[in-house]
């Protein structure tokens, strides 16, 4: 603890605006600052400071013993990361990219999930890395994980939309004794449009609280992660072209999901209209769908959609790439039906 | 008091004779439970499966008395497997709470949620384990990680099966271990059977140690039938774990003389072979060692066995008569904060519109 | 190949009513005996027949290079089997117990449901094996597992309610050239009321075709697996207490989901209820919700609403275990609400 | 008509002139075909990532030209790590494709659904990888299998970098290979980095081969760097290996000489290290060797040099003027039968009732 704080971490504190990946990396070094018991583990998060520099600077501020630079084994550190949270540490764990986080699959739904249920006390873990597609990753470097473990009581799920949630919810998730899937969208991480100048003060954006980006009469709008901005890019053309008020639904959280804020809003408009990245099929969009008819479906005046990745592993090629991920012109033709029906 | 004649001035393998005799204890006592156990599921008072450790004692009873076994949360960390209960007995686990927790009782540690030995107790350093194999590798070397980066001179011991070695937490968990230096003791249990699968089917290797190599660990192989070679091993292990030589393999060799579990009957099993190992059994062998070594008089084991029976029966009939947890606690304790269980869960209705509203 | 067919697996040519768990061994052995290319890998499905006897006998019969004994690693040898149906093998690979199927999560979504897309073609493959609570088996011995593929587009995910389908639906997975997850629940492997003589000629039942098991005007239930059973008797209660005519679709197959059957049973009742034993968020009935809202939401008379085991992990204590699974009860007390709706 | 003098009438290693040159030709080809990517990575025909492996190019090309390469669906498999290209071109790969696949071309052998060398050709025995690292290893498992099973003399090598080591993929897949007695070559790539991680810190061995013996299979260590002790090395192990002697390893020894990927500045390589290794190309020593054992003139390797350099740019050329894949097509080849992608998906409208039926 004898290096100086970096100085790209320092900008928040010199006023400058951050991007989204800034602002985790700021959110992680201020509570490993302040809470000795927080801690990460992952592969070339050290020397390397991360395949996205996430955790640039961090081992030579916090040393070998904080920062640890894993061996190839998500399983085999994610349970690690279990063992150390059982004797209060509070692990967090970067996957190289998220997609990688299969591997670990077993040890997280089984054992990190399960272990305040079976009396084995709370899981403070979180497990975050970049998701996402539009990087022409291909199938194995541009997945979003959230359904993987969706399902699975004991989670909560996290995907920030920009960098003053990003920095707020990375706080409360490290903060939170239940493990947190944290997800990074690679495409928003170095986004300029997203560079904003953050509060100074320590504050962090409570989990299972959605936002309300901006608001309308005629559409509630459900969205998170990188569907926020094509979202509104395509609220803006159907004010404009169609003069449809669409209000958008930031859930930030996935797992609590933040039903009230859903509802009041249906309750308004009358039509939900859900936009995920993620693949189609048993997407979120189904349980939001489900719980909107438990919660309100006398409300509804028009069905509930969805605007989605089509059913496929993510394809290589740009031409394939955006075709596979729903765009702004997708989300603005469901619009217009929604507000026309 | 309970000596024949005297202990020589130099301890046996380190131990005075009341330590030889609560290892002579510990053997007897698990055998009891796990018959005890028997006898409850035979009443219906067990729903789930039920395990036997017989011809294993040892293993889990030395490698557990060379730990440092505390109550108040500083001392070492077990995870047993269910042939490992006398580990559990050992680090304080209560005979009444492996009780309970094979008849689900809401008095048990997890209060009916899990069941056998699958159970944690951070004051007393047990960590039950979960059913997928492997897993405990992983989180021991997390455990010990802990203990590194604290500085404390605390040593953590996993039991793993002899197959469990096919798994890649297993695999993932001992590298993790071995490369972070973690002061883990993996104990291989090799029974030489898998279920119905021979170990052989499973591994090519012979010794484990030989796989212990591959990781760069240090390791050593010893009669599992032998409670005193087991203590000797393990101590040996704890001391260089303790000393920062990082991660320890000890190898527990003999053999599952029941089947898998009590379902199983066992008829993939050569006779001869198992007659060997019946003629192998631990507590005949230590027992046969104390008295021509006269570290004790007959009569001393037999109270001691009369003890370790009556403790099962007592703690047995305890359990019994407690009652099943209440239905709705199935509910709760999934997260630490309250996270509330949706409407419409069991009966309540949905919402519906207020007929004020309906106009609108 | 010089044995005779043991006698266990003979029943039904010999015009004995089977198991259901039967009924999946005859149609095991009669792909084997049918295709020579069918072989099955899993621990202790050899010499022992399998933790639930499944495959007693098969060994002697096919002998150990289509019986094969594994070592303990369900990614290891699901691994194995993709790289077999590679070389047009048509692995059957049985999971001991279904909730063991976590380590192999990464082969089977990574590799095993993108081969095709990839380019590296088809993959016959069923990875099978017991699920489902109400046998105190706790946490680790109880899961349903369809929802962890459900999201993943590739899979087909098969879950049999009757001795009769079993036996089809097991044949037809296996002549499948897709990865087929094949749920056999644990209640149902020996059920006395489930015995049926079965047809002696080969038959299959086709995957993706929902099943009406029995008729109603006034409510659509749709399930599957051991709830099928439950939603009988809630059904005939409702009909003989309330006059409530419950139509009770068997879906059958989870993935590709027989949306034609739902849809045009709610066009008839009006009123949708979705059973499952599976935990409540993230389970299927999001999906079945959401696709009606696109299908036939003017259909809807009433919303959609869903009986499920509670969110959490599957409690050993028979007062928990019950509590924490959909009962007969609480399967009337929706049909009542929503009749009445 | 290539040779300086004539070749002895022992051929080297069991090579004619023909051969050695062949060996000659695929190295200069690897690395030539990934300079090229480097050009058309620049010139931003590239959108993904791209590897280079530079260094060494000798242990894929010694090691696929050890086994025996068909075109016909009856000879050996390969699955080649993006560090064994060389491996995919001496088995029958196109260049054509290795640069379509990395520019995402419709015309590539996965029409542009996946990228570089993660391509199959069941014909050639071309099984390319995927990118979650180890599961390779339980694929050729299963390949192997297959070749038992079926009683055929042919083997499979699966390539995979040190540290994948690590996965419990590896370690599951290597197992059940051993004791299944699979025909497999496991190549250890031990060019000792993972990314940014020093091998060190994934491993406590030093040699891949100390691992090998935890599963009870053949092993060898070879000069990586060296094409004809590879060619060597893996002509015994394919032998052992196509002769029922199950599952064996050869460790490659050399080292990555560029950054993980294109992108990675490598800043925590010790230079006088790598000064090392670039002394130790792999085709400076090919080329000194042949040259001082006069198997060919200096012009007959500038010819071959050549003719690899035009290779690579003819093949570049072409796939750079080819056409990208049709977006629609990112629906298609799901699943074997079509399974119709839901309304919807794109902007079809959701199903309206007749108003003919509105009044029921
Ligand atoms: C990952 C996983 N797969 C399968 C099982 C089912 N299973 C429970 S115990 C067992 C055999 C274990 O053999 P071993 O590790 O040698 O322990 P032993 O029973 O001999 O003590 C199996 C296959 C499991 N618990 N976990
Ligand atoms: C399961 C998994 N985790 C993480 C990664 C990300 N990753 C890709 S290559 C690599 C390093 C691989 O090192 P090594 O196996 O030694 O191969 P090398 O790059 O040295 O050839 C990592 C961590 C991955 N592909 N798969
Ligand atoms: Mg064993
Ligand atoms: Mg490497």
């Amino acid at each position: 603890m004898n290096h100086p704080t970096p100085e790209h971490l320092k900008k928040t504190a010199r006023g400058e605006p951050v991007t989204l990946l800034e602002a985790v990396s700021e959110g992680l070094f201020e509570e490993m600052v302040r809470d000795d018991s927080v801690f990460l583990m992952g592969e070339d998060i050290g020397v390397y400071g991360g395949a996205f520099k996430v955790t640039r600077g961090f081992l030579d501020y916090f040393g070998d013993l904080r920062v640890i630079d894993t061996p190839i084994a998500e399983g085999g550190f994610t349970g690690a990361a279990a063992g150390a949270a059982h004797m209060g540490l509070r692990p967090v764990v970067e996957m190289q990219f998220m997609d990688f986080i299969s591997p670990a699959y077993d040890v997280l739904t089984n054992y990190i999930a399960t272990s305040l249920y079976r009396g084995a006390g709370p899981m403070p873990i979180v497990v975050r890395g970049p998701v996402g597609g539009g990087n022409r990753g291909g199938p194995f470097h541009s997945q979003n994980v959230e359904m993987a473990f969706f399902h699975t009581p004991g989670f909560k799920i996290v995907y920030p939309s920009t960098a003053y949630d990003a920095k707020g919810l990375i706080k409360a998730a490290i903060r939170d004794d239940n493990p947190v899937i944290f997800e990074e969208h690679k495409a928003l991480y170095r986004a300029p449009t997203l560079r904003e100048v953050l509060p100074d003060e320590d504050y962090i954006v409570p989990l299972g609280k959605a936002r309300t980006v901006r608001e309308g009469s005629d559409l509630t709008l459900v969205t998170y992660g990188a569907m926020v901005h094509k979202s509104v890019e395509a609220a803006k053309k159907l004010e404009q072209d169609d003069g449809v008020g669409v209000e958008i639904i930031d859930l930030r959280t996935l797992l609590p999901l933040d039903e009230d804020a859903i509802v009041e809003s249906l309750k308004r408009t009358g039509r939900v209209l859900i936009v995920h990245e993620d693949t189609r099929t048993g997407g979120i969009a189904g349980e939001i769908a489900i719980r909107l008819n438990e919660r309100a479906f006398e409300w509804l005046d028009a069905p509930i959609l969805r605007v989605t990745a089509i059913d496929s592993p993510v394809p290589y090629a740009g031409s394939l790439e955006d075709y596979f991920l729903p765009q702004v012109e997708d989300i603005v033709t469901a619009g217009r039906y929604l507000a026309a029906y | 008091m309970l000596s024949v004649r005297p202990m020589s001035d130099s301890l046996i393998a380190g131990l005075d004779q009341t330590q030889l005799l609560g290892l002579y204890h510990s053997l007897i006592l698990t055998r009891a439970a796990e018959e005890r156990l028997e006898m409850l599921q035979k009443q219906d008072h067990v729903t789930g499966e039920i395990y036997r450790s017989i011809g294993q004692e040892a293993g889990a009873v030395g490698a557990a008395f060379a730990l440092n076994r505390q109550t108040d949360g500083t001392g070492d960390f077990v995870a047993p497997t269910v042939r490992a209960a006398g580990a559990l007995f050992l680090f304080g686990g209560e005979l009444v709470d492996f009780f309970r927790q094979y008849m689900g009782r809401a008095t048990g540690p997890t209060e009916g949620k899990e069941t056998n030995i699958h159970w944690v107790d951070f004051q007393k350093g047990i960590m039950g384990p979960v059913s997928p194999l492997g897993t405990m590798l992983e989180v021991m070397a997390g455990i010990t990680l802990s203990f590194k980066v604290r500085g404390e001179s605390r040593v953590g011991m996993v039991f793993c099966g002899d197959d469990a070695s096919s798994t890649g937490a297993w695999h993932e968990g001992l590298n993790f271990s071995a490369v972070q230096r973690c002061p883990l003791i993996l104990m291989v249990e090799a029974n030489q059977w898998a279920f119905s699968t021979a170990t052989g089917k499973n591994t090519r290797v012979r010794s484990f140690t030989e796989k212990a190599a591959g990781y760069g660990i240090g390791s050593e192989s010893v009669d599992g039938t032998d409670v005193m070679a087991v203590y000797e091993a393990v101590s040996g292990a704890a001391k260089r774990a303790r000393a920062g030589k990082g991660t320890q393999m000890v190898e527990l060799r003999y053999y599952r003389r029941l089947g898998y579990a009590k379902h199983d009957p066992q008829d993939y099993v050569d006779p001869d072979e198992l007659a060997i190992w019946v003629d192998r059994d631990p507590i005949d062998l230590f027992e046969r060692r104390i008295l021509e070594e006269s570290w004790a008089a007959e009569s001393v084991l037999q109270k001691i066995s009369i003890r370790a029976e009556e403790e099962c029966r007592l703690a047995a009939e305890q359990a019994t008569g407690e009652p099943a947890p209440d239905g709705q606690e199935a509910g709760k304790g999934v997260y630490t904060d309250t996270i509330t269980q949706h409407p419409w869960t069991r009966t309540d209705g949905p919402y519906r519109r207020d007929s004020s509203e309906l106009d609108t």
